[in-house]
């Protein structure tokens, strides 16, 4: 299968989770650099979050003359059997972001999110004082990156006995909804000091909703490191975010594939920093 | 708001006659009762305030509605719809360079144009009107990525006003004003606005009786468009940017508030007034199940129970009244 | 005839796909005549009229308007050229007031909008015209089918037009409200409008009209003066003689068992301590005004609506409230006033409409008779002599008396013994009235018995053995076949309006 | 397949009357002969399978739907009942300690019961089938995320089995074709199922004719349910999981399959064939999509398109048959 000498040319298939969401745009923008870099052909198929799909358009890259896959996986447990089937089949996979449980990817290229959870409770205490109370906006419930960071954050939290987590509602990963449900938890919490969101999207939101309160009277973190959320910590209005490097996954993604394609032996597992972004080092990542 | 005629003597509002209109009414005023009694803070002016706010936006896209639900069809495009007119603005804005007042308009003209596109598709194309806006949606929400390319586009301060305040009125409740007085007298004092009701109620007898059925069902989705657009820019406004996932799913909040407020999806009944309550039916749920901190999972639970009952309610009284 | 004609349809032909209905038809209105269409049941006048009417193209021939050529691509144009049309079909919109509907297409404005007294005025003036005194803010969904009617006239008579088109308005109508719209035509005749009038009421045709043209199975037969003698009338349209219009044979004598009782049935605000039983053999019939309570008995007792005291049996067994299959299960069968809201699944096909009564009790573990179905069905279309295309045509596709045979069909093939018939006969052609008639009484015959409200009073008069009489929700009066006349059954029927009026 | 019935000498197959009734089949066979001519991947025994493979969970739900749709209501709640039936199969299974094939079963109870409740809800308690199924929507939603805590169940080996192969055969594939045979004579030949037709084509009419429309009613969402859970334990197999978030917004999916396939919204028409073809319409573009690398982004537009004129040329091809 491709063995040695040129790559130039050979299709990848990339699946991602959703591109509705600016994240995953820096991550296929980083991939897509590498792979004009590198000659290969970048078929970008798009799940909008939907498991089903996802393995719809797997079956369908097993079909064709594809080289080697790199997958986002809207579930980690799911996407198993669609991702076996391609190994089974000789086509290497390489998993991006988010890990397939159960399968024996060739290589993972990932941020870990329990980890940043814990790095936004981190942050979130520094800033409140280590006391107060704090909301807690999730994501699209069942998802794994909702899940992850909020046990993260969960974890870190348990470090700072003088915080209490009073409210904890999901506003969908989305910026209207959090908007809708911050404005309503201060209505119940008033006294409320600090905000974690579990993306960077309801974070803004949340900022919308507190008005002059944000950055003044709550500390509100979140997650994810979007262009948007960098400026709202250069405007003081977000304290932190935990950053994840989209492009950098998705470009080192690409190019693992390339080398598995060529017949390269590659690393299991590419970790890729998680940074806590505050007003301190932000200059270093404005983009 | 009432669809029915008032009779002569029109200085005494008729109480009886407004609430067995407004069935869904008494849904809402038992939610708020419950929510009264749930906690302090529901009753507050800064909440109903809040509440105000966060109705505008389904309760516009679903003024826009209840024209098609009205006339027989149904919109499943309203809220991709929104979410493009929104994007087209701020693109038009960022990228084209447009003043920001004409950016605004141009936003507008965007909805008003996929509404009339769907109305072409359905009265003259003769595409089911579920079929016709079903394919709108993907075409406009795939039209707003496109030009987004997946990220939020900041809008024009025009645009920012619409979720601002003029003094202590929170534009979005203005705007839900003026949407909700416009709504009413296009559909309950213009001829074309009556011309809907009998579209909807027996589109045969419309035709025979010579109302022209094809540029009413035209018109009744172009309107659907506009106030989608409107709605999305207000979304934008209260944002601060247009986002590419807006109002997605909104369609079914629209549709959702239309029904509770009375209509029904075989057309030829529908109030503003009835659609408005609907709405406020869901938004103050949401709000009440925030305020309880009711888990979210559980939140859906209760969501749906209530929804079922506020309609129950009404169904409920009718046969009541009518035995 | 010396004058011009205000329209003429000329040679004008009509197809629906391979079937041919209007073969080289002519036909002319004139200004202060009124032109009778007859023919039977789908013999093509409705057809013929909705080429008029802007509603229908003509596939052969012209439309010639005051001596021009001209096209109704729509009803509206129809409408610019000062022709209305009375619809076979009601086309109201019962979700829209009395006014609204009256002056639907034609909404009065003032600045733009809807001026609401305007309309609520222009509504009342119409409905004057024709006696209706009901409030014109009332929803026409609430109104029986008489009073829809009345409406739908009204409408057409507040247009001014110069030709007006009558497709079957009588037919729902009872002597005294058809009394009314006679004369408001003659009085349209005074002031010059031409008019078309269709009718199966052959005694309607001497009394309003001025010529006669008579079709059948889309051909024109003849041109004869509305003077012609009833039964020479008969002969053209039908192609034979008919004999006897009301052929009832008493299908009773002497000591029969009692089929039907009904006792004290009340259902508030409708009707009222009802009592009377109908015998094995026997046709009994209820008269009386639009609006006396009939078609809501007829409902209860056929389990269609729920009533608050009294009861129904059916030979001895009482039946449950409000239970329709239980009624069907003791061999009630009911043909409803409406037969395109209640009667009819109208783009369902002919064989499926003819079959649900008894789609059920034919299966066989739960899996439908198709070949049964089908047989049964094409027997019952050709004894009822049903005019259809194929058995597998949508009912929506038959003509109006067609469809009601049918209606009546689906019973005959479920061998109901109780028949409640509620305006059997309406919009139904005299050859085929005197088919259902034979019916009716080969169901007496057989041991059956019917109950029939109808506001034809000859049909009352020639088809019932005993006559109960309902006014506002009570029985007025009871008369025999033999004592039983018009003036009898009116002067019951009318006696509170009288006492209104004072 | 056909709703008509057929003539006595049932022997030689109608092609004529099958195309005249099969409307959007043209759409599909115009859709996969230009697929054909762009791409050589998609004309290959393994992308077929795949197809296959991919329309069974949609195709599923929408037999299910098409009785609902066919008796004039809807049915919003098919893919949350879906998700609930199968996390509810992986509970039984995981937690409450099942074997697997009970489990099996009691995923499918789930869905029954979920739509007899629907079914009550419309028939008994009056409300609007949107509503209701609205209302069973997001409760059905929240309950799989409150059994799950928002986690995915791995499934029982029987489950799984539905998502594997017997032989060379994709068990989807067997499982759809069961499934749209029970479906077309449940509707085609049964006495219940024709009566959905005059339930849907006239209620008041089949009211008075003796049919018992609330029993029909209550089946009608009943099987639905049913449906969906197949739908979702299908699913389930096929990614080895139930997911907290398995086939949400499938029911737009659905409905618009049945009404691709010739159905319409007011009820009384639709047949299991057109279901069938609707679903298989929206899984090849979606499938032909993937194959010609169309970006995310314009695919929903071109999706969009393709539903308007998959279901154009078959409005277009009856106008000109019947003039
Ligand atoms: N749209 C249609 N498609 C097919 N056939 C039709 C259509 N409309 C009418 N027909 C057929 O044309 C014939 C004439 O129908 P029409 O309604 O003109 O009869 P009619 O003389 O008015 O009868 P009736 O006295 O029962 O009203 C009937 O056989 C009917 O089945
Ligand atoms: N759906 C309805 N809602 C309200 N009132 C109604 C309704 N149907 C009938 N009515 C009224 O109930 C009364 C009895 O009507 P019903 O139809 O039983 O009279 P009828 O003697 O059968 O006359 P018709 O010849 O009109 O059928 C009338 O005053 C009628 O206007
Ligand atoms: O990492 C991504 C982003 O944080 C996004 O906001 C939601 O999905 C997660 O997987
Ligand atoms: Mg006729
Ligand atoms: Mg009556």
């Amino acid at each position: 299968r491709g063995g040695g000498g040129e790559a130039s040319g050979d299709k990848i298939v990339m699946a991602i989770s959703t591109l509705n969401n600016p994240f995953f745009v820096e991550l296929r923008d980083g991939a897509q650099a590498a792979a004009k870099d590198a000659g290969v052909q970048l078929n970008i198929v798009d799940a909008q979050n939907d498991s089903a799909t996802q393995a719809n358009q797997l079956a369908t890259a097993a079909s064709g003359s594809t080289k080697a896959v790199i997958v986002n996986p809207v579930d980690s447990d799911a996407a198993a059997s669609s991702v076996n089937a391609l190994l089974k089949a000789g086509i290497p996979v390489i998993g991006v972001d988010r890990t397939v449980n159960g399968a024996d990817l060739d290589s993972l290229v990932a941020s870990d999110n329990v980890a940043g959870g814990r790095q936004a409770a981190d942050e979130l205490a520094k800033a409140m004082g280590e006391k107060g109370s704090v909301i807690q906006l999730q994501g699209v419930s069942g998802t794994s990156a909702s899940r992850d960071r909020g046990a993260g954050f969960e974890e870190g939290m348990k470090a700072y006995p003088g915080i209490t987590v009073v409210a904890k509602q999901t506003a969908n990963f989305d910026r209207a909804a959090a908007l809708d449900v911050t404005t309503n938890l201060m209505q119940s919490n008033p006294g409320v000091t600090g905000l974690f969101a579990e993306n960077d999207e309801m974070a803004l939101g949340a900022i919308q909703a507190l008005g002059a309160k944000a950055g003044t009277e709550v500390s509100v973190v979140g997650f994810d490191g979007t262009s948007d959320g960098l400026a709202a910590i250069k405007a003081g209005t977000l304290v932190a975010t935990i950053a994840q490097q989209p492009a950098e996954l998705g470009k080192l993604a690409v190019e693992l594939a390339v080398k598995a394609i060529k017949g390269e032996k590659i690393e299991k597992n590419v970790p890729v920093e998680v940074v806590s972004v505050t007003k301190t080092n932000v200059g270093d990542f404005a983009k | 708001m009432s669809t029915t005629i008032l009779p002569a003597k029109r200085r005494s509002f008729n109480y009886k006659k407004f609430l067995a209109n407004n069935g869904a009414l008494v849904g809402l005023v038992v939610l708020c009762i419950a929510l009264f009694i749930a906690t302090p803070d529901f009753l507050t002016a800064q909440n109903l305030l809040n509440i105000g706010i966060q109705v505008s936006t389904v309760a516009v896209l679903a003024f826009g509605m209840t024209f098609v639900i009205v006339a027989g069809g149904i919109d499943l495009s309203v809220g991709a719809v929104a979410a493009l007119s929104a994007m087209s603005s701020g693109w038009l804005f960022a990228s084209g360079g447009l003043p920001g007042w004409l950016a605004l308009l141009g936003g507008l003209a965007v909805g008003l144009l996929a509404g009339t596109i769907n109305g072409l598709a359905n009265a003259y194309g003769k595409l089911p009107s579920f079929i016709a806006t079903l394919a709108m949606l993907s075409v406009a929400r795939g039209l707003t990525l496109v030009i987004s390319d997946g990220r939020p586009i900041k809008t024009a301060a025009e645009v920012s006003f619409l979720g601002g305040n003029i003094g202590p009125v929170p534009m979005p409740i203005v705007i839900l004003v003026l949407a909700a007085l416009v709504a009413s007298f296009l559909l309950n004092r213009t001829v074309i606005g009556r011309s809907m009701y009998a579209v909807g109620g027996n589109a045969e007898a419309a035709r025979l009786s010579g109302l022209p059925v094809k540029r009413i069902l035209v018109t009744v989705f172009a309107l659907a468009g506009l106030f989608a657009a409107l709605a999305g820019l207000l979304l934008a406004g209260r944002l601060d940017s247009a986002q590419p996932q807006a109002a997605a799913g909104y369609e079914l909040d629209a549709i959702a508030a239309v029904v509770i407020g009375g209509a029904s999806l075989s057309g030829g009944l529908g109030k503003i007034s009835g659609t408005f309550v609907g709405a406020l039916v869901l938004v103050v749920i949401r709000n009440g199940l925030n305020l309880l901190n009711v888990t979210s999972f559980w939140q859906q639970v209760v969501i749906g129970l209530v929804i079922a009952l506020a309609v129950g309610v009404d169904v409920l009284r009718r046969k009541t009244r009518n035995s | 005839m010396s004058q011009e004609p205000l329209v003429t349809l000329q040679n004008v032909g009509k197809s629906f796909g391979p079937v041919t209905v209007i073969k080289d038809v002519t036909v002319s209105v004139y200004a202060g005549q009124v032109q009778v269409l007859l023919g039977e049941n789908g013999a093509g006048k409705s057809t013929l009229i909705k080429m008029m009417a802007g509603v229908y193209q003509p596939d052969a021939g012209h439309i010639v308007v005051d001596g021009k050529t001209v096209v109704l691509p729509t009803t509206r144009a129809a409408e610019e050229l000062g022709i209305a049309t009375i619809h076979q079909e009601l086309n109201l919109v019962s979700t829209m007031s009395i006014a609204e509907n009256v002056m639907l297409g034609r909404t009065p404005t003032k600045h733009g909008m809807v001026d609401r007294s305007a309309l609520r005025n222009r509504a009342r003036a119409a409905l004057a015209l024709i006696g209706l005194d009901v409030d014109v803010d009332t929803l026409v969904g609430e109104l029986g089918i008489a009073q829809q009617q009345l409406v739908e006239i009204a409408k057409a008579l507040s247009i001014n037009a110069r030709i007006l088109i009558l497709d079957e308005p009588t037919a729902a109508l009872t002597r005294h409200e058809t009394e009314s719209l006679f004369a408001v035509m003659a009085d349209l005749r005074r002031r010059g409008v031409g008019m078309l009038f269709i009718s199966h009421h052959l005694d309607e045709i001497a009394e309003v009209g001025d010529t006669v043209t008579v079709l059948r199975d889309g051909e024109f037969i003849a041109e004869v003066p509305a003077s012609t003698p009833e039964a020479d009338l008969v002969k053209l349209m039908v192609g034979r003689s008919i004999e006897d219009q009301f052929p009832r044979v008493a299908g009773h004598s002497g000591e029969a068992a009692e089929i039907l009782r009904v006792e004290k049935l009340t259902s508030a605000g409708k009707f009222d301590d009802i009592s009377f039983t109908v015998k094995a053999g026997e046709v009994l019939s209820i008269a009386g005004l639009v609006g006396a309570g009939r078609t809501e008995l007829i409902r209860a007792i056929a389990g269609v609506d729920n009533y608050s005291s009294g009861s129904v049996a059916v030979r001895g067994q009482v039946l449950p409230h409000g239970s329709i299959p239980a009624a069907i299960a003791a061999g009630i069968g009911h043909v409803p006033e409406d037969r395109k809201g209640e009667g009819l699944v109208l783009d369902a096909s002919v064989n499926d409409n003819l079959g649900y009564a008894t789609l059920a009790s034919t299966a066989r573990m739960g899996l439908v008779d198709f070949t049964g179905q089908r047989r049964r069905a094409s027997e019952v279309a050709k004894k009822l002599r049903i005019r259809m295309h194929t058995i597998d045509q949508p009912i929506r596709a038959l003509s109006g008396g067609n469809q009601q045979k049918a209606v009546f069909g689906r019973w005959i093939i479920a061998a109901s013994t109780v028949l409640l018939l509620d305006e059997p006969t309406r919009g139904v052609d005299v050859g085929a009235k005197v088919e259902i008639y034979e019916l009716m009484n080969a169901i007496t015959a057989a041991g059956g018995a019917i109950l029939m409200v109808s506001s034809e009073l000859p049909e009352i008069l020639g088809m019932s053995d005993r006559i109960l009489v309902m006014r506002d929700g009570r029985i007025a009066g009871e008369l025999t076949a033999a004592e039983a006349t018009q003036d009898a059954v009116m002067t019951l029927a009318a006696r509170d309006v009288d006492e209104q009026n004072d």
